[in-house]
Protein backbone atom coordinates (compact mmCIF):
# COMPACT_ATOMS: atom_id res chain seq x y z
CA UNK A 1 0.00 0.00 0.00
CA UNK A 2 0.97 3.12 -0.82
CA UNK A 3 1.38 5.76 1.98
CA UNK A 4 1.65 10.15 1.39
CA UNK A 5 2.57 12.32 3.88
CA UNK A 6 2.09 16.11 3.64
CA UNK A 7 3.07 19.30 5.55
CA UNK A 8 4.66 18.50 8.83
CA UNK A 9 3.68 14.76 8.70
CA UNK A 10 6.08 14.67 5.93
CA UNK A 11 8.62 17.05 7.75
CA UNK A 12 8.90 15.14 11.21
CA UNK A 13 8.80 11.31 9.11
CA UNK A 14 11.88 12.63 6.61
CA UNK A 15 9.67 11.42 3.88
CA UNK A 16 6.89 12.18 1.44
CA UNK A 17 6.04 8.78 0.54
CA UNK A 18 6.89 5.28 0.81
CA UNK A 19 4.96 1.54 0.03
CA UNK A 20 4.32 -1.16 2.91
CA UNK A 21 3.15 -4.87 2.85
CA UNK A 22 0.94 -4.36 5.58
CA UNK A 23 -0.34 -7.51 8.08
CA UNK A 24 -3.76 -8.99 7.53
CA UNK A 25 -5.11 -7.99 10.80
CA UNK A 26 -4.71 -4.04 9.56
CA UNK A 27 -8.29 -3.38 8.64
CA UNK A 28 -9.04 0.37 9.51
CA UNK A 29 -7.08 3.47 8.79
CA UNK A 30 -6.89 3.37 13.12
CA UNK A 31 -5.51 0.31 13.02
CA UNK A 32 -2.72 1.91 10.27
CA UNK A 33 -1.67 4.38 12.41
CA UNK A 34 -1.29 2.19 15.73
CA UNK A 35 1.09 -0.43 13.40
CA UNK A 36 2.76 3.24 11.98
CA UNK A 37 3.19 4.15 15.73
CA UNK A 38 4.67 0.95 16.34
CA UNK A 39 7.80 1.37 13.82
CA UNK A 40 10.01 3.76 15.90
CA UNK A 41 9.90 6.68 18.18
CA UNK A 42 9.53 9.23 15.03
CA UNK A 43 6.66 7.81 13.92
CA UNK A 44 5.43 7.09 17.28
CA UNK A 45 5.43 10.73 17.96
CA UNK A 46 2.99 11.44 15.10
CA UNK A 47 1.16 8.72 15.07
CA UNK A 48 0.41 8.33 18.85
CA UNK A 49 -1.81 11.23 18.92
CA UNK A 50 -3.87 10.53 15.70
CA UNK A 51 -6.67 12.96 16.76
CA UNK A 52 -4.70 15.95 15.72
CA UNK A 53 -3.78 14.63 11.98
CA UNK A 54 -6.46 13.45 8.95
CA UNK A 55 -6.81 11.25 6.26
CA UNK A 56 -7.65 10.34 2.93
CA UNK A 57 -8.13 6.90 1.27
CA UNK A 58 -7.92 6.89 -2.54
CA UNK A 59 -7.52 10.58 -2.68
CA UNK A 60 -11.10 11.20 -0.50
CA UNK A 61 -11.24 12.57 3.22
CA UNK A 62 -12.22 9.54 5.03
CA UNK A 63 -12.15 8.45 8.68
CA UNK A 64 -10.07 7.09 11.62
CA UNK A 65 -12.91 3.52 11.33
CA UNK A 66 -13.00 3.14 7.96
CA UNK A 67 -12.32 0.08 6.53
CA UNK A 68 -8.88 0.02 4.25
CA UNK A 69 -10.33 -2.55 1.87
CA UNK A 70 -9.10 -2.70 -1.58
CA UNK A 71 -7.31 1.10 -0.82
CA UNK A 72 -4.47 1.82 -3.49
CA UNK A 73 -2.81 4.89 -1.30
CA UNK A 74 -3.55 6.21 2.33
CA UNK A 75 -2.64 9.56 3.09
CA UNK A 76 -2.00 11.56 6.52
CA UNK A 77 -2.01 15.41 6.83
CA UNK A 78 -2.40 17.81 9.43
CA UNK A 79 -6.40 20.04 8.86
CA UNK A 80 -6.29 21.45 5.50
CA UNK A 81 -5.14 25.87 5.08
CA UNK A 82 -5.82 26.63 2.03
CA UNK A 83 -7.61 29.32 -0.09
CA UNK B 1 -16.03 24.61 -14.31
CA UNK B 2 -12.00 24.72 -15.16
CA UNK B 3 -9.76 23.98 -12.39
CA UNK B 4 -6.29 24.60 -11.98
CA UNK B 5 -3.46 24.33 -8.90
CA UNK B 6 -0.15 26.00 -10.00
CA UNK B 7 2.57 27.96 -9.31
CA UNK B 8 2.40 30.70 -11.76
CA UNK B 9 0.15 33.78 -11.36
CA UNK B 10 -2.98 34.46 -12.51
CA UNK B 11 -4.63 37.33 -14.80
CA UNK B 12 -8.35 37.69 -12.65
CA UNK B 13 -9.95 39.77 -15.44
CA UNK B 14 -8.45 37.74 -18.37
CA UNK B 15 -10.11 34.72 -16.55
CA UNK B 16 -13.39 36.70 -15.92
CA UNK B 17 -13.65 37.37 -19.56
CA UNK B 18 -12.53 34.33 -20.42
CA UNK B 19 -15.52 32.50 -18.62
CA UNK B 20 -18.28 35.67 -19.57
CA UNK B 21 -17.23 36.52 -23.18
CA UNK B 22 -19.86 36.15 -26.00
CA UNK B 23 -22.78 34.90 -24.21
CA UNK B 24 -25.90 37.60 -23.13
CA UNK B 25 -27.18 35.29 -20.40
CA UNK B 26 -25.26 36.31 -17.57
CA UNK B 27 -26.34 38.66 -15.10
CA UNK B 28 -23.94 38.57 -12.34
CA UNK B 29 -20.03 37.63 -12.28
CA UNK B 30 -18.62 37.83 -8.78
CA UNK B 31 -14.86 37.36 -8.22
CA UNK B 32 -12.77 36.61 -5.26
CA UNK B 33 -9.15 36.84 -4.93
CA UNK B 34 -7.17 35.93 -2.11
CA UNK B 35 -3.63 37.40 -1.33
CA UNK B 36 -0.56 37.39 1.09
CA UNK B 37 -1.10 39.65 4.08
CA UNK B 38 2.26 40.80 5.45
CA UNK B 39 1.22 40.28 9.15
CA UNK B 40 3.24 40.35 11.73
CA UNK B 41 6.42 40.99 9.28
CA UNK B 42 5.75 38.11 7.30
CA UNK B 43 8.25 37.29 4.48
CA UNK B 44 6.72 34.62 2.41
CA UNK B 45 4.05 31.52 2.29
CA UNK B 46 4.86 28.18 1.29
CA UNK B 47 1.87 26.29 -0.23
CA UNK B 48 2.25 22.34 -0.73
CA UNK B 49 -0.90 20.32 -1.79
CA UNK B 50 -1.88 16.38 -2.49
CA UNK B 51 -2.22 16.01 -6.44
CA UNK B 52 -4.52 14.46 -7.55
CA UNK B 53 -6.86 15.12 -4.61
CA UNK B 54 -6.49 18.49 -4.55
CA UNK B 55 -8.15 19.07 -8.19
CA UNK B 56 -11.01 15.88 -7.19
CA UNK B 57 -11.70 17.92 -3.99
CA UNK B 58 -12.05 21.06 -5.81
CA UNK B 59 -14.67 19.22 -8.25
CA UNK B 60 -16.71 17.78 -5.87
CA UNK B 61 -17.34 20.96 -4.30
CA UNK B 62 -18.24 22.78 -7.93
CA UNK B 63 -20.33 19.92 -8.99
CA UNK B 64 -22.30 20.83 -5.22
CA UNK B 65 -22.30 24.14 -6.22
CA UNK B 66 -23.98 24.18 -9.76
CA UNK B 67 -26.27 21.39 -8.01
CA UNK B 68 -27.66 24.07 -5.81
CA UNK B 69 -27.14 27.49 -7.27
CA UNK B 70 -27.60 27.70 -11.21
CA UNK B 71 -24.59 28.30 -12.12
CA UNK B 72 -23.79 29.46 -15.64
CA UNK B 73 -19.78 29.09 -14.91
CA UNK B 74 -17.18 28.74 -12.53
CA UNK B 75 -13.65 28.80 -12.32
CA UNK B 76 -11.03 28.04 -9.55
CA UNK B 77 -7.10 29.05 -9.68
CA UNK B 78 -5.73 28.05 -6.75
CA UNK B 79 -1.60 28.63 -6.23
CA UNK B 80 0.96 26.68 -5.04
CA UNK B 81 5.01 27.18 -3.58
CA UNK B 82 6.66 30.38 -2.27
CA UNK B 83 3.98 33.51 -2.74
CA UNK B 84 5.80 37.02 -1.00
CA UNK B 85 3.53 39.79 0.65
CA UNK B 86 0.96 40.82 -1.48
CA UNK B 87 1.00 37.84 -4.04
CA UNK B 88 -2.47 36.51 -5.07
CA UNK B 89 -3.27 33.10 -4.00
CA UNK B 90 -6.54 31.95 -4.94
CA UNK B 91 -9.18 32.77 -7.75
CA UNK B 92 -12.85 32.03 -8.10
CA UNK B 93 -14.57 33.62 -10.36
CA UNK B 94 -18.63 32.21 -10.31
CA UNK B 95 -21.29 33.82 -12.96
CA UNK B 96 -24.95 33.49 -13.01
CA UNK B 97 -28.17 34.91 -13.92
CA UNK B 98 -28.70 36.49 -10.67
CA UNK B 99 -26.54 37.88 -8.08
CA UNK B 100 -28.05 35.98 -4.80
CA UNK B 101 -26.24 32.60 -6.86
CA UNK B 102 -23.36 33.65 -7.65
CA UNK B 103 -22.36 35.53 -4.22
CA UNK B 104 -23.57 32.51 -2.58
CA UNK B 105 -21.81 30.60 -5.03
CA UNK B 106 -18.45 32.25 -4.58
CA UNK B 107 -18.42 32.29 -0.74
CA UNK B 108 -19.20 28.65 -0.69
CA UNK B 109 -16.48 27.48 -3.02
CA UNK B 110 -14.28 29.76 -0.53
CA UNK B 111 -15.49 28.29 2.75
CA UNK B 112 -14.77 24.65 1.29
CA UNK B 113 -11.37 25.70 -0.54
CA UNK B 114 -10.54 26.51 3.06
CA UNK B 115 -11.47 24.05 5.20
CA UNK B 116 -11.42 20.85 2.98
CA UNK B 117 -9.07 21.55 -0.32
CA UNK B 118 -5.86 19.32 0.71
CA UNK B 119 -3.13 22.32 0.18
CA UNK B 120 -0.98 23.11 3.78
CA UNK B 121 0.20 26.68 4.09
CA UNK B 122 3.40 27.37 5.85
CA UNK B 123 4.86 31.16 7.34
CA UNK B 124 7.92 32.18 7.11
CA UNK B 125 9.57 34.92 8.77
CA UNK B 126 13.42 35.11 7.82
CA UNK B 127 14.45 31.78 8.64
CA UNK B 128 11.97 31.11 11.14
CA UNK B 129 9.27 28.65 9.36
CA UNK B 130 5.76 27.65 11.12
CA UNK B 131 2.91 25.87 9.38
CA UNK B 132 -0.11 27.42 9.87
CA UNK B 133 -2.84 26.10 12.10
CA UNK B 134 -6.67 25.20 10.99
CA UNK B 135 -8.63 28.20 12.10
CA UNK B 136 -11.96 26.55 14.16
CA UNK B 137 -13.76 29.61 12.52
CA UNK B 138 -13.39 28.62 8.85
CA UNK B 139 -15.30 25.37 10.28
CA UNK B 140 -17.99 27.38 11.74
CA UNK B 141 -18.46 29.32 8.39
CA UNK B 142 -18.18 26.23 6.10
CA UNK B 143 -20.88 24.79 8.45
CA UNK B 144 -23.25 27.96 7.42
CA UNK B 145 -23.79 25.65 4.16
CA UNK B 146 -24.90 22.41 5.69
CA UNK B 147 -28.50 21.33 5.30
CA UNK B 148 -30.66 20.33 8.79
CA UNK B 149 -29.49 16.72 9.10
CA UNK B 150 -25.61 16.68 7.62
CA UNK B 151 -22.98 16.44 10.15
CA UNK C 1 -13.76 55.26 -1.19
CA UNK C 2 -14.06 56.42 -4.94
CA UNK C 3 -17.65 56.79 -6.59
CA UNK C 4 -18.39 57.18 -9.92
CA UNK C 5 -21.76 57.47 -12.27
CA UNK C 6 -20.65 57.41 -16.15
CA UNK C 7 -21.37 57.01 -19.34
CA UNK C 8 -18.54 54.89 -20.22
CA UNK C 9 -17.30 51.43 -19.81
CA UNK C 10 -15.33 50.10 -17.10
CA UNK C 11 -12.02 48.21 -16.23
CA UNK C 12 -12.75 45.52 -13.06
CA UNK C 13 -9.29 44.81 -13.15
CA UNK C 14 -8.01 48.20 -13.81
CA UNK C 15 -9.86 49.34 -11.08
CA UNK C 16 -8.91 46.39 -8.42
CA UNK C 17 -5.78 47.16 -9.57
CA UNK C 18 -5.89 50.72 -8.23
CA UNK C 19 -7.48 49.64 -5.18
CA UNK C 20 -4.79 47.24 -4.28
CA UNK C 21 -1.49 48.20 -5.86
CA UNK C 22 1.09 48.23 -3.22
CA UNK C 23 -0.38 47.16 -0.31
CA UNK C 24 0.29 44.38 1.59
CA UNK C 25 -2.30 44.36 4.25
CA UNK C 26 -5.25 43.24 1.98
CA UNK C 27 -6.13 39.52 2.35
CA UNK C 28 -9.12 39.11 0.36
CA UNK C 29 -10.78 40.73 -2.96
CA UNK C 30 -14.24 40.61 -3.94
CA UNK C 31 -15.54 41.76 -7.13
CA UNK C 32 -19.31 41.80 -8.55
CA UNK C 33 -20.03 43.02 -12.04
CA UNK C 34 -23.73 43.18 -12.88
CA UNK C 35 -24.61 42.69 -16.87
CA UNK C 36 -27.44 42.94 -18.78
CA UNK C 37 -28.98 40.10 -20.12
CA UNK C 38 -30.86 39.93 -23.64
CA UNK C 39 -33.79 38.03 -22.03
CA UNK C 40 -37.00 37.79 -23.75
CA UNK C 41 -35.11 39.69 -26.83
CA UNK C 42 -34.44 42.25 -25.00
CA UNK C 43 -32.49 45.21 -27.63
CA UNK C 44 -30.99 47.32 -24.91
CA UNK C 45 -31.57 48.94 -21.02
CA UNK C 46 -31.51 52.93 -20.97
CA UNK C 47 -30.58 53.70 -17.19
CA UNK C 48 -31.25 57.00 -15.94
CA UNK C 49 -30.56 58.79 -12.32
CA UNK C 50 -30.83 61.33 -9.70
CA UNK C 51 -27.55 63.63 -10.05
CA UNK C 52 -26.50 64.54 -6.97
CA UNK C 53 -28.69 62.00 -5.01
CA UNK C 54 -27.14 59.00 -6.51
CA UNK C 55 -23.58 59.80 -5.35
CA UNK C 56 -24.71 61.28 -1.31
CA UNK C 57 -26.93 57.94 -1.46
CA UNK C 58 -24.36 55.20 -2.55
CA UNK C 59 -21.63 57.39 0.23
CA UNK C 60 -24.03 56.65 3.06
CA UNK C 61 -24.38 53.23 2.17
CA UNK C 62 -20.46 53.23 1.20
CA UNK C 63 -20.27 54.76 5.08
CA UNK C 64 -22.45 52.42 6.45
CA UNK C 65 -20.86 49.12 5.25
CA UNK C 66 -17.10 50.88 6.65
CA UNK C 67 -18.94 51.03 9.97
CA UNK C 68 -19.92 47.65 9.95
CA UNK C 69 -17.21 45.68 8.36
CA UNK C 70 -13.12 46.40 8.75
CA UNK C 71 -12.79 47.41 4.84
CA UNK C 72 -9.49 48.89 3.35
CA UNK C 73 -10.99 50.10 0.26
CA UNK C 74 -14.18 50.20 -1.33
CA UNK C 75 -14.88 51.38 -5.41
CA UNK C 76 -18.20 51.62 -6.96
CA UNK C 77 -19.27 52.36 -10.87
CA UNK C 78 -22.90 52.48 -12.14
CA UNK C 79 -23.17 53.55 -15.52
CA UNK C 80 -25.97 54.97 -16.93
CA UNK C 81 -27.92 55.60 -20.68
CA UNK C 82 -27.95 53.10 -23.32
CA UNK C 83 -26.43 49.69 -22.54
CA UNK C 84 -26.82 46.46 -25.10
CA UNK C 85 -26.74 42.81 -24.18
CA UNK C 86 -23.50 41.76 -22.08
CA UNK C 87 -22.87 45.28 -20.86
CA UNK C 88 -21.19 45.95 -17.45
CA UNK C 89 -23.71 48.03 -15.32
CA UNK C 90 -22.57 48.19 -12.35
CA UNK C 91 -19.20 47.49 -10.47
CA UNK C 92 -18.38 47.07 -6.52
CA UNK C 93 -14.98 46.22 -5.18
CA UNK C 94 -14.12 45.55 -1.86
CA UNK C 95 -10.75 44.97 0.23
CA UNK C 96 -10.58 43.60 3.38
CA UNK C 97 -7.78 41.61 5.42
CA UNK C 98 -10.42 38.59 5.67
CA UNK C 99 -12.86 37.43 3.01
CA UNK C 100 -16.12 37.17 4.70
CA UNK C 101 -15.87 41.29 5.77
CA UNK C 102 -15.34 41.65 1.81
CA UNK C 103 -18.14 39.18 0.85
CA UNK C 104 -20.78 40.47 3.11
CA UNK C 105 -19.77 44.34 2.73
CA UNK C 106 -20.15 43.40 -1.33
CA UNK C 107 -23.72 41.77 -1.05
CA UNK C 108 -24.65 44.71 1.11
CA UNK C 109 -23.83 47.45 -1.12
CA UNK C 110 -25.08 45.21 -4.23
CA UNK C 111 -28.62 45.08 -2.10
CA UNK C 112 -28.70 48.75 -1.47
CA UNK C 113 -27.43 49.92 -5.02
CA UNK C 114 -30.49 47.79 -5.74
CA UNK C 115 -33.19 48.91 -3.35
CA UNK C 116 -31.86 53.05 -2.52
CA UNK C 117 -29.89 54.32 -4.88
CA UNK C 118 -31.83 56.50 -7.85
CA UNK C 119 -31.47 54.84 -10.95
CA UNK C 120 -34.21 53.50 -12.98
CA UNK C 121 -33.85 51.22 -15.74
CA UNK C 122 -36.11 51.33 -19.26
CA UNK C 123 -36.26 47.63 -20.96
CA UNK C 124 -36.12 48.18 -24.86
CA UNK C 125 -37.06 45.56 -27.40
CA UNK C 126 -36.64 47.20 -30.51
CA UNK C 127 -39.22 49.92 -30.66
CA UNK C 128 -41.18 48.80 -27.53
CA UNK C 129 -39.83 50.45 -23.93
CA UNK C 130 -41.16 50.13 -20.81
CA UNK C 131 -39.90 50.32 -17.40
CA UNK C 132 -38.85 47.64 -15.17
CA UNK C 133 -40.73 47.31 -11.84
CA UNK C 134 -39.00 47.17 -8.44
CA UNK C 135 -38.77 43.76 -7.33
CA UNK C 136 -40.19 43.13 -3.78
CA UNK C 137 -37.44 40.37 -3.82
CA UNK C 138 -35.23 42.95 -3.56
CA UNK C 139 -36.27 44.81 -1.11
CA UNK C 140 -36.50 41.37 1.05
CA UNK C 141 -32.78 40.79 -0.03
CA UNK C 142 -31.78 44.45 1.02
CA UNK C 143 -33.71 43.17 4.58
CA UNK C 144 -31.13 40.67 5.52
CA UNK C 145 -28.73 43.71 7.02
CA UNK C 146 -31.38 45.26 9.23
CA UNK C 147 -30.78 45.12 12.85
CA UNK C 148 -32.88 44.15 14.72
CA UNK C 149 -35.29 46.74 16.04
CA UNK C 150 -34.25 48.95 12.54
CA UNK C 151 -37.95 48.88 10.05
CA UNK D 1 -39.37 75.27 -4.86
CA UNK D 2 -37.54 73.08 -7.60
CA UNK D 3 -39.92 69.78 -8.40
CA UNK D 4 -38.09 67.24 -10.07
CA UNK D 5 -39.48 64.19 -11.73
CA UNK D 6 -37.71 60.13 -13.02
CA UNK D 7 -38.35 57.77 -14.89
CA UNK D 8 -42.13 57.49 -16.12
CA UNK D 9 -43.22 60.02 -13.61
CA UNK D 10 -41.42 62.82 -16.44
CA UNK D 11 -42.70 60.94 -19.18
CA UNK D 12 -45.94 61.01 -18.12
CA UNK D 13 -46.03 64.73 -17.12
CA UNK D 14 -43.75 66.05 -20.20
CA UNK D 15 -40.83 67.43 -17.93
CA UNK D 16 -37.85 66.21 -15.78
CA UNK D 17 -38.04 69.86 -13.55
CA UNK D 18 -40.22 72.63 -12.80
CA UNK D 19 -40.03 75.34 -9.92
CA UNK D 20 -43.12 76.14 -8.43
CA UNK D 21 -44.09 79.13 -5.34
CA UNK D 22 -46.25 76.69 -3.14
CA UNK D 23 -49.13 78.32 -1.16
CA UNK D 24 -48.44 78.38 2.28
CA UNK D 25 -50.92 75.48 3.62
CA UNK D 26 -48.72 73.30 1.60
CA UNK D 27 -46.68 72.02 4.42
CA UNK D 28 -46.12 68.26 3.94
CA UNK D 29 -44.86 65.82 1.51
CA UNK D 30 -48.73 65.25 0.87
CA UNK D 31 -50.01 68.20 0.52
CA UNK D 32 -47.87 69.19 -2.27
CA UNK D 33 -48.65 65.52 -3.68
CA UNK D 34 -52.49 66.85 -3.46
CA UNK D 35 -51.63 69.86 -4.47
CA UNK D 36 -49.82 68.86 -7.88
CA UNK D 37 -52.94 66.29 -8.26
CA UNK D 38 -55.30 69.43 -8.84
CA UNK D 39 -53.25 71.19 -11.30
CA UNK D 40 -54.45 69.43 -14.03
CA UNK D 41 -55.61 65.98 -15.35
CA UNK D 42 -51.86 64.81 -16.31
CA UNK D 43 -50.48 65.47 -12.97
CA UNK D 44 -54.13 63.81 -11.71
CA UNK D 45 -53.14 60.83 -13.31
CA UNK D 46 -49.65 60.92 -11.37
CA UNK D 47 -49.91 62.40 -8.55
CA UNK D 48 -53.88 60.82 -7.56
CA UNK D 49 -52.47 57.40 -6.70
CA UNK D 50 -49.12 58.44 -4.62
CA UNK D 51 -48.65 54.87 -2.91
CA UNK D 52 -47.06 54.12 -6.54
CA UNK D 53 -44.50 56.71 -5.92
CA UNK D 54 -41.20 57.34 -4.06
CA UNK D 55 -40.04 60.92 -2.88
CA UNK D 56 -36.41 62.23 -1.78
CA UNK D 57 -36.63 65.82 -0.45
CA UNK D 58 -33.02 68.13 -0.48
CA UNK D 59 -31.74 64.46 -2.08
CA UNK D 60 -32.79 62.06 0.86
CA UNK D 61 -35.51 59.79 0.71
CA UNK D 62 -38.43 60.70 2.87
CA UNK D 63 -42.17 59.89 3.44
CA UNK D 64 -45.43 61.69 2.74
CA UNK D 65 -45.63 62.88 6.02
CA UNK D 66 -42.32 64.55 6.31
CA UNK D 67 -42.92 68.55 6.71
CA UNK D 68 -41.10 70.19 3.74
CA UNK D 69 -40.13 72.82 6.01
CA UNK D 70 -37.14 75.25 3.99
CA UNK D 71 -36.60 72.14 1.61
CA UNK D 72 -35.01 73.19 -1.75
CA UNK D 73 -35.62 70.44 -4.36
CA UNK D 74 -38.44 67.85 -3.74
CA UNK D 75 -38.37 64.42 -6.44
CA UNK D 76 -41.01 62.25 -7.06
CA UNK D 77 -39.94 58.77 -9.22
CA UNK D 78 -40.83 54.98 -8.98
CA UNK D 79 -39.36 52.70 -6.72
CA UNK D 80 -35.76 52.62 -7.82
CA UNK D 81 -34.39 49.66 -10.07
CA UNK D 82 -30.72 50.22 -10.44
CA UNK D 83 -28.04 47.70 -9.88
Amino acid sequence: MKLLYFAWVREKLGRGEETLDLPAEVRTARQLAAYLAARSPEYARVFGLPNSLNLAIDQEHACWDQELDAAREVAFFPPVTGG
Amino acid sequence: MQISVQEADFDSAAEALALTSGRNDIGAVVTFEGRVRADDGLTALRLEHYPGMTEAEIARHVDAAQARWPLLGVRIIHRIGRLGPGARIVLVITAAAHRRGAFEAADFLMDYLKTRAPFWKQEQYGDDARWVDAKLSDLDTARRWQKPGQS
